[in-house]
């Protein structure tokens, strides 16, 4: 595990951010995501989740055999989501109030299935581990940004729109574009600096 | 056997275990994690007096026994085994109150559930010879909640028997909701009519009992 | 009796369910696979994966499949890394042409600098400029600068270059998807190796004169850069220069000495080149002062006689 | 008469006034990937119907026969979600087989509809609302056209939309975002239709 490997994966919350580059897992982001509470502790179950799931099927994924590693990756994903579900509802009950329906929509969360198939089936377990910690995070941030920004924008303009998912899909849109003018002028910048650099000035 | 047969059950071999270790993780679990027991809390005591004054405050009818959780030996009723006879209803009764004191005395307060849109909706219905005096919801985590006619628990004071809020509410935002409280209201009530004497005597004995050793401590006094 | 009520019943279930299910996906699976050749499982398996559709195919296994039947180039895959390449290249048994991974250059820099046939003020981009009596450009290679290319790419990685007023690729972002290169109707952006440290920035095939009269920094054939390449991995054909990327090792000489500029230096090329420019003025400059002290002195000597 | 009123509204709430992607939010994954030619659009989403009318009968049964009797409710997670992944591979290698050019245009997203919430959302809230087994086949027939008949607006507006120039930040996801909002704008404008 060379320190440029690890730095990559490290990154890959950000740099490809599961909700904003990738754009996988918008079914909770835009269904849950009307306040700050709801997003916060919803990322904080899906980062768990797809933590543990990266680590779990890197280890299984020599014994798989092809032709069943869709179901068998499921399977592992949803007993997973299961048992967060029971913790939450014996030991938190609080939590369960707020978000104990949510829980389940995490199993169909395109991430932590897009996140096992496309790395953790494919790498080691350490790699694996950091790739969920920082997609972990990289949602959880992403998340709580657009909860805080739409129940500023209900409380603003009142409830009613912005907390809809039509709000959700315009609130979303308007900040990947954000997003990607962000990037690009980070990249434009990057060019220019190295430009300069390749030129010899400081 | 050709390659394909072995093919197969590799993976046939491969996906139960998975789901077999997986399983049996959850099912372990879900044995030993503590249930949702209703207990009978200072919150539960101030819903119930609300719904069925006792005629003292809240915190007094909690230390002075005032409002009593009565547990299966007292109506003689096993709570466990009258859900499974009636899985079909979809709705649980979850605990029996009574009140053996007090402005209201000898009404009990029956607490059932029943899963809504979002999960379990856990109502408080006040009964006086199984007829309703008062209803408030304990606990609920609808998304659609607010749509639900205000008026509905004051509807259902004075009513016993089956109840059917759809005709009486129409089509409201929440319908899930609804059905959800019809279901747990109309169990509680059969629950109420079937039950009444049995949960009348245990309260009067109760009663009775309480006055005994209440006149024990005024004597020793 | 509770434990086994609990714990085994579920258990048995769901070790039942899935084990039809694996049976029928993986025996159903051999039994009713389409007669997919076994390599192309193969190349697929060595194929990145990442469905980015860079090659115009609708996935990995399509790419796979045409790759195998012949019908694409194995350049046109980017994200696949090169070791991968040559394995899928030993499965195909053939040689792969360009087993490097290729960028889209724009084998043009007129722009503002060639001259204009008339000036487009038409709907839409060079596709229906072309349409009008060949483009809005004298020189019928010369790239017009109206934004087909730059709209064809899936990544945003081609501009057009404020100065030259032709559209650039930006090599570092440049997945050599061939979007671009389908698009452009002068059909002068091509495909050279990401190691490439010099291109042509020009497609006029005709005569020198007639470059001369249409673009300030066409190709015009003279030839120079065939005779001052060490390795000769630069040669003339059809009036144009052609740089034989096997051969040329970098050394810029032919950029530095084209008098027309436009042998045009990319990515570690740039500070090559511009190192030898300096050098060369520096020469010249040491050149002249020599120059003036000699004539200094031839003045002194004529004043002293 | 009034079972069949029930039917009648079954379909059109989940076809119009509850579209599952824009009223509900589910299955967005594939709605965004897909919807760029409306020929794959209309394979997708005659695929997804499929896929949830089916999963969510066979779900249907399972849990009334086999997990509701047993009480192990909790495990109806694990078992719909096996139930819909294997049947998508199941219809992957049947449509490989039958007709390459269908699997041609949908190859890439018949591995994400597994994923796809709308199939396990429906599969739930089938269970959860405690309907029959008609009405779920209703149910799951409805919510899959209402995803086809989403997803096919969404791909003839995105064709149109290739052809003027977008802003470069909004090019891809974000002009179909936005999109996708307008239009649940429109679709919340069915939610006032009643049946009473």
């Amino acid at each position: 595990m060379t320190r440029s490997e690890f730095k990559k994966t490290a990154l890959g919350g950000i740099t490809s951010n599961p909700v904003f580059v990738l754009v996988l897992g918008m079914c909770p982001t835009i269904a849950k995501s009307d306040n700050v509470i709801n997003a916060v502790s919803l990322g904080l179950c899906t980062a768990a989740v797809l933590i543990l799931s990266n680590v779990i099927i890197s280890l299984l994924r020599k014994v798989i055999p092809d032709k069943v590693h869709l179901p068998a990756y499921i399977i592992v994903i949803a007993s997973l989501v299961t048992l967060v579900q029971m913790i939450v509802s014996s030991f938190l009950p609080t939590l369960n109030d707020s978000i104990g329906a949510f829980i389940s929509l995490i199993t169909v969360n395109c991430i932590i299935l897009g996140r096992a198939e496309a790395f953790a089936g494919k790498n080691k377990v350490l790699p694996s581990f950091i790739d969920g910690v920082s997609m972990g995070i990289g949602f959880v941030l992403s998340i709580t940004l657009l909860g805080a920004v739409r129940q500023g924008l209900t409380a603003a303009f009142g409830s009613g729109f912005f907390d809809k998912t039509m709000g959700g899909f315009i609130v979303l849109g308007l900040m990947m574009a954000l997003f990607n003018q962000i990037f690009h002028i980070v990249k434009q910048r990057q060019k220019h600096r190295a430009a300069l650099i390749e030129r010899g000035e400081p | 056997m050709n390659k394909s047969i072995v093919n197969a059950l590799k993976s046939v071999a491969v996906l139960v275990c998975v789901s077999v270790v997986c399983v049996a993780v959850l099912a372990v679990c879900n044995m030993y994690f503590p249930k949702y027991t209703p207990t009978l809390d200072r919150a539960t005591a101030e819903r119930i007096n609300a719904i069925c004054p006792t005629g003292v405050t809240d915190g007094e009818a909690f230390d002075k026994k005032y409002i009593v959780m009565l547990g299966s030996d007292d109506h003689g009723v096993d709570l466990d085994k009258y859900n499974k006879s009636n899985k079909s209803k979809k709705a649980e009764i979850l605990a029996v109150y009574g009140e053996p004191k007090g402005e209201n005395a000898f009404s009990y307060i029956i607490e059932s559930s029943s899963t809504g849109r979002d999960g379990d909706i856990v109502i408080l219905i006040a009964y006086r010879d199984a007829v309703i005096v008062g209803a408030a919801v304990k606990k609920q985590g609808e998304s659609y909640y607010n749509k639900l006619p205000a008026e509905l628990f004051d509807f259902l004071t004075g009513k016993s028997g089956d109840v059917d809020l759809g005709a009486e509410f129409g089509k409201t935002g929440a319908t899930l909701s609804l059905n959800a409280i019809n279901r747990a209201v109309n169990l509680s009530n059969d629950f109420a009519i079937t039950y009444n004497s049995a949960i009348r005597n245990s309260m009067t004995d109760m009663a009775s009992a309480a006055e005994t050793n209440e006149k024990g401590e005024a004597v020793e006094l | 009796m509770e434990i086994f009520l609990n714990v085994i019943v579920p258990v048995l279930i769901i070790a039942v369910i899935a084990a039809i299910f694996a049976f029928c996906l993986s025996y159903l699976g051999d039994k009713l696979a389409v007669d997919r050749d076994a390599r192309i499982d193969d190349i697929e398996r060595n194929l990145a994966g990442a469905n980015c559709g860079g090659c115009g195919y609708a996935g990995c296994s399509q790419f796979a499949e045409a790759l195998f039947k012949g019908e694409a180039q194995l350049s046109r895959c980017n994200p696949t890394s090169p070791e991968n390449k040559k394995n899928i290249a030993k499965i195909l048994g053939m040689s792969v042409g360009e087993s490097v991974a290729t960028v889209a250059v724009v084998h043009c820099a007129g722009g503002n600098r060639a001259e204009d046939k008339y000036s487009y003020q038409g709907f839409g981009d060079c596709q229906s400029a072309e349409l009008l009596a060949g483009g809005s450009k004298a020189c019928d290679y010369g790239c017009m600068g109206l934004c087909t290319c730059v709209r064809a790419c899936p990544n945003n990685c081609i501009a057009i270059c404020k100065d030259t007023g032709a559209s650039k690729v930006d090599r570092d972002e440049c997945i050599s998807c061939g979007a671009c290169v389908a698009a452009c109707p002068k059909k002068i952006i091509g495909r050279i190796p990401v190691t490439a440290k010099v291109y042509i920035a020009c497609s006029n095939t005709t005569k020198g004169k007639e470059v001369a009269k249409v673009c300030k920094v066409g190709c015009i054939a003279c030839g120079k850069c065939e005779r001052v390449c060490p390795k000769g991995a630069i040669a003339l054909s059809n009036n144009l220069a052609a740089i034989d990327y096997t051969k040329c090792i970098g050394c810029m000489k032919c950029a530095s000495e084209c008098p027309r500029h436009c042998i045009q230096p990319i990515g570690d090329g740039v500070r090559l080149l511009e190192k030898i420019m300096a050098a060369k003025e520096k020469a010249k400059e040491k050149a002249k002062e020599a120059a003036n002290a000699a004539t200094e002195k031839q003045k002194q000597d004529d004043e002293n006689q | 008469m009034d079972y069949f009123v029930g039917i009648v509204s079954i379909v059109i709430s989940g076809m119009l006034t509850n579209n599952i992607v824009l009223n509900q939010s589910l299955g967005i994954c594939p709605f965004l990937g897909v919807s760029k030619k409306t020929q794959s659009a209309v394979g997708m989403g005659l695929a997804v119907t499929f896929v949830i009318s089916v999963s969510s009968c066979v779900c249907w049964l399972l849990y009334t026969f086999v997990l509701d009797l047993l009480d192990i409710g909790y495990l109806s997670t694990i078992a719909f979600i096996l139930v819909i992944a294997s049947l998508v591979q199941l219809l992957d290698i049947v449509l490989k087989k039958l007709s390459p050019s269908l699997y041609g245009s949908l190859g890439v997203y018949l591995a994400l509809i597994t994923t796809n919430c709308a199939v396990l959302g429906t599969a739930n809230s089938v269970i959860a609302q405690g309907l029959d087994f008609f009405q779920t086949l209703m149910t799951g027939v409805s919510i899959g056209l209402g995803f086809t008949i989403a997803l096919i607006l969404m791909a003839g507006i995105r064709e149109k939309q290739a052809l003027y120039d977008i802003p470069r930040p909004f090019v891809g996801f974000p002009i179909a975002l936005v999109t996708a909002g307008i239009m649940a704008m429109a679709f919340y404008g069915f939610s006032g239709l009643s049946f009473t």
